[in-house]
């Protein structure tokens, strides 16, 4: 009966096997075992995981199954990541669920956010300098944003064939920043620096949280009118949060809405990462650049806070721990600092002050993403 | 509500649709045809608006009927349940209650309070938490002071 | 700095920038600032001018941002307005949370819906002699019908180029109703009329409410074909919510389906308002045709109200105020009608029998929808 | 009066009508009737009802308001039909809120779930032998796997002009499964089979549960890649409700998501059933062979379930009531065999040990219905 | 279960795609070609779904082995966890319970109460409430009697 | 932040642009050439980035300012308003509190428990209740034992 199962197997979908599907099903595998032991960004590495499970069954050309050819399942559920309209329903429910208070109470940190977008940059120099194209080193710099739509929305436009890698990259290392992160926190940063203790934030009245959405845009979207589809609706999602007119809708973006977009994204993320385009050298390199980009914004991050603080004074100054929080992977980096900072004073409450730069990150690299798209949508 | 008008109306779409559609619409020929069109239109469209709920109106009323008379067979004997109930004080009041509740404005709260409640919880997609939980625990990034 | 600051300005979108732009923009605030401090339609209003800021960001043409050019995020998500798809969604969301209890307890309620209609034809006529063309005069007189998804799927059907027009001043109009009614109620009624008081309801058994949607679907659809898409929606979402066995997907077509679809229909109604095809003159006649058609509307419900009276005896009367709210504006024209009914007596609670004209309001102006729509897509 | 009314209804929509519409609208009002009385299917039933009465409307062709016209609102709702997006969706679903336990803590019931797919095969050579073409044929067995999503994906692909008739069928007779299926069950069990009593669950164990998913989707889908798009979405959306760090997107995908599609996809279906179409003498087939499919996949089941207790012993014995439940109509067939089972011995739930076979039948027809798809596909 | 018969099975699907599909497809020649091919997908399609479902049934024998065996290795020393848990009486009792309740008929219960308490909640997306309290409190329209 | 740096910074898009950009995307040239427009464009994105959130900073400071006015006009007499309120003990262990139960570690629980309880309610859209206790009570297939 065995011979008879290895026969029957060879003749199946088993015959178009190649290894490269056996090691993607296995990083599928690794992800979603991540996911559910390690709790690492569990709502994104699940569907991926499994759709690079589907992805990688080596059934036959021309079957009408793949994501590629014409009118199948999966070309239709991919559409929303091809033309780049699940990114933006993402951030409609990112907004309705996104609280800026933090920011508001202390405007300051808005530029710990920005100055971790070096990242970015720095990253695109690299890859430019290993050869890619200047459109593709824009969608591979902005893995270093450490936002999964923001990433997957510019890979769409500059890049499309590099998007799979782009944006596993991105969230593998999102998933990754207590990893990477601490280290390099600790390295740039001396115990004193550490213990800093910064005021407690102030009162944020109703009128500011409502205005700052539509300021917000106005004053970001003015000037980078490429970053229109994204901040838009972020700040669109936020008033409808804060408006206190329009709880339902609200509610409705941040639930249903948000879920229902990232099955299906997270799924064809996945499902795009066929081993024929994905094990390609192209990707290796992208996974490399990835790491340089989290840690440089990282770094720029911790390295700006410092320099901020030369021109603070007294309960002014801020703990530079929470620059490392201006990369975004809202909430995760936030987190990161809040944890290291206790190791040296339990007493001492970063998170609050970390959601600041969180989420001016976001903003910083949806701002980043708008230029890149700008510049080089006409060089493809 | 007279037949003599509705008989004039029956007759109006059909003139209508004998017409030569195209040379109304882009070439108006002159304000005064325009107008004659849309007033056929008109009776035209209110003909047909009452007619419909005319005929929603009768499937009403024999819907109704026919319900009356189950139940009345069905009920037979027991007290007859067509008479519409009468509004008595407490309904009165429980409507005013509801109404007022209804009706009561926006109250703009403007809060003093301080917001961290709310960034201690940040629900996202993104959320994560035994991650950070591990670096606390495992202290894998050596170096502790 | 500032020198610098504004040299920047002038290179980036600022460069764009039109007066008529920072008038929509403006427009736009104004719709916010009122669905928030009067609380007028907020579901709509944030959405709708929340999008005219995005839509009135002045980007360079061929960015491949706006929502005219192909396979843009916002191209995408005004499908459903452009397509007229999206309307009867929110019919069928609308047909999920209304109870017809109050036109069923008194059926001849339905002819105050249909007198109401009046105003979308004689607004219709008014176009016509503005020489508007006879598809584009139907649009603009639908706006007499108060019912936001029609003017809505109407519009986009018979002169899509006037759908941003037609639709914020439907909106518009519809969130000035306790603003326009009373005084065209007032003028038209005696002291006398406004204290008739109605005999209460009678009970609405289950049985009529599960056949009405059917019966008055057939009804309704077989006379005029051209209402299926709108009336076929909103009896087959009344059907989902009285059948008794269908309750979770009436719950998810009143809640998230509707949410859904409201939030990108208001948005992308706000978006289409770009100031270079919304600041015309035709925009300036259709809001004031749009006024007329609520006056005569308004009118037309309270006269034919006094004209059923006339046949009428006793506690069967009608009190006339309720024929105001055979115009729609769902439920605002009915509570109108009960407020200024208290202003005369405290004690008269007129609501509940002003829903019964209200919902005859919405299936009367889709019923001239589907007419108009059969007569005029001919002639386009 | 009524001489003028018929004289109108004689000009209006009316003039198109056929009997065959009237013949469609009254199996309409049917299918309601048994949803609403006999609670027969509820939620598939009332919006294909409802969907029969709209689509057998009498419109004149060319209105622009067919499903069968391009960009009508109705042909837009059918797109998720007509190019199979909605049955994979609802497999996301079905996996979020179906328990495999009772599977897993007895996996030889897997056997019933394959064994009664046998109905789907001997319907095929009935549908050839009266001359339906192949991929007819075999969109027409599929109605034997009793589970209406897999019917319809298949149809969509192999015979589109039929699917209307075959989903019909499909669903008309899972709602027939309580009438069908138990004069079947008694005629091939003995008395003493039926009141075998089969020992208790074992307990599973949470990791068994979340790799069952994995496991599931890599055995069946490395055999039979056509059955990719179902069942990997049906393991998918498993996985999500069984990792246990996914939550909030098994709830959406197994209430808003689901109810979402289903509304349409039962509407659409309804909308297809326009009588000149429909009413031919191929839909009289298929209903014929329906109800052959199954009675043959219901006796495959039981006698399969007989055959295996001639190697089975002692209280591993398996109660061949069971095997009906092969069939899927998950949960309707089940419930069957309980009732069934109860009228022999009140104190023996079968219940818990039916779904076994129950959800391998889901399982068992998907892989049939990716059979058929790869080999009768390119005979088109 | 005879290996015989699965190999012949084997080749069928190799002599099914060798040939032209196309000339049976649309052209069946005659009803005993087609019933042939008919039985040949039958004996195909019965045999993949069993051996689908093997594959399936023989990961579920290996995985509970495997997980069996962890928790033996665990719990070593602790009650053994392998056994399964008997069904006691209140399980069954339990369990009678739920059938009864998920076996509950529909209940039509045709409602008596008036419907005023839902007619004056309307809630719907084109609610809004204070625009009539402004009414109410500012008699922004004059000519109050 | 020293205006020399940005007033240059100004005079690159234009520079960009000026360029015929496809001559660098897909043929590079070189290296260097290559280097210098991402160089460039590092530059010119991290400005951007920087004064869009200093416009975002300055409406906030604007925004701030103008409602602490406000509340100062309104509030004069009363407690001012603009002191932030400070983290009393109370507050602090709310928020080690909610810390805590943010961070807590997911459990892998193993369930011991029979899952009978889950099959006897399978909740699915298919789901029809009514008919089979139909069958129970109708008894409407004869040959009952
Ligand atoms: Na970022
Ligand atoms: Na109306
Ligand atoms: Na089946």
């Amino acid at each position: 009966m065995w011979e008879f199962l290895l026969e029957f197997l060879r003749m199946s979908a088993f015959g178009n096997l190649e290894v490269g599907n056996l090691i993607m099903i296995a990083i599928g595998l690794l992800f979603i075992y991540l996911a559910i032991t390690k709790d690492y960004e569990p709502l994104l590495l699940i569907p991926i995981g499994f759709g690079m499970l589907v992805g990688n069954i080596p059934f036959a050309e021309g079957m009408g199954i793949g994501f590629r050819e014409p009118n199948t399942v999966l070309s239709i559920l991919y559409d929303g990541v091809n033309r780049g309209w699940f990114p933006p329903l993402i951030f409609l429910g990112i907004g309705a669920m996104t609280d800026f208070s933090a920011l508001l109470s202390n405007p300051k940190l808005l530029f710990l956010g920005a100055a971790a977008q070096a990242g970015i940059f720095i990253t695109l120099l690299g890859a430019l300098a290993l050869n890619f194209t200047a459109p593709e080193a824009g969608a591979i710099g902005i893995i270093g944003g450490a936002d999964g739509p923001t990433a997957i929305f510019l890979a769409s436009k500059l890049a499309p064939h590099l998007l799979g890698a782009i944006a596993v990259s991105a969230y593998s290392y999102m998933a990754l920043v207590p990893v990477i992160q601490p280290p390099i926190m600790r390295l740039l940063t001396t115990k004193d620096e550490r213990l800093i203790r910064m005021k407690p934030p102030r009162a944020v009245s109703k009128k500011e949280k409502v205005l700052f959405p539509i300021l917000g845009f106005l004053a970001t979207c003015f000037l980078v009118p490429g970053a229109l589809n994204l901040l838009g609706m972020l700040f669109f999602g936020n008033l409808l949060k804060e408006s206190g007119v329009t709880e339902r809708l609200a509610v409705t973006a941040r639930t249903s809405l948000i879920d229902i977009v990232t099955i299906i994204l997270g799924f064809s993320v996945g499902v795009s990462t066929e081993a024929r385009s994905f094990l390609t050298k192209e990707s290796v390199l992208i996974f490399a650049l990835g790491a340089l980009a989290f840690s440089i914004a990282t770094a720029s991050g911790v390295l700006f806070a410092k320099m901020m603080n030369l021109f603070l004074k007294g309960d002014n100054r801020i703990n530079p721990l929470i620059g490392a929080a201006g990369v975004s992977a809202v909430p995760d980096s936030a987190r990161v600092v809040h944890v290291v900072g206790q190791e040296y004073d339990k007493s001492n409450f970063l998170l609050m002050h970390a959601m600041g730069p969180n989420v001016a990150g976001v903003i910083g690299s949806a701002i980043a993403a708008g230029v890149l798209w700008s510049v080089l949508r006409s060089m493809q | 509500m007279r037949p003599g008008l509705f008989t004039l109306l029956l007759f109006l779409p059909t003139a209508l649709l004998a017409q030569e559609p195209a040379s109304r619409g882009h070439n108006p020929g002159g304000m005064v045809e325009s107008l004659i069109f849309g007033l056929e239109l008109t009776l035209l469209g209110m003909a047909i608006v009452f007619v419909g709920l005319l005929a929603v109106y009768l499937f009403m009323i024999v819907l109704r009927r026919t319900i009356v008379r189950q139940q009345t067979v069905h009920a037979a004997g027991a007290t007859p349940r067509t008479t519409p109930p009468e509004l008595t004080a407490e309904v009165v009041h429980a409507i005013a209650l509801a109404l007022y509740m209804d009706l009561r404005t926006f109250a703009e709260d403007d809060s003093d309070e301080i917001t961290i409640h709310k960034i201690t919880r940040p629900f996202s997609p993104w959320m994560d938490s035994s991650k950070t939980a591990l670096i606390a625990r495992n202290q894998m990034f050596g170096k502790r002071q």
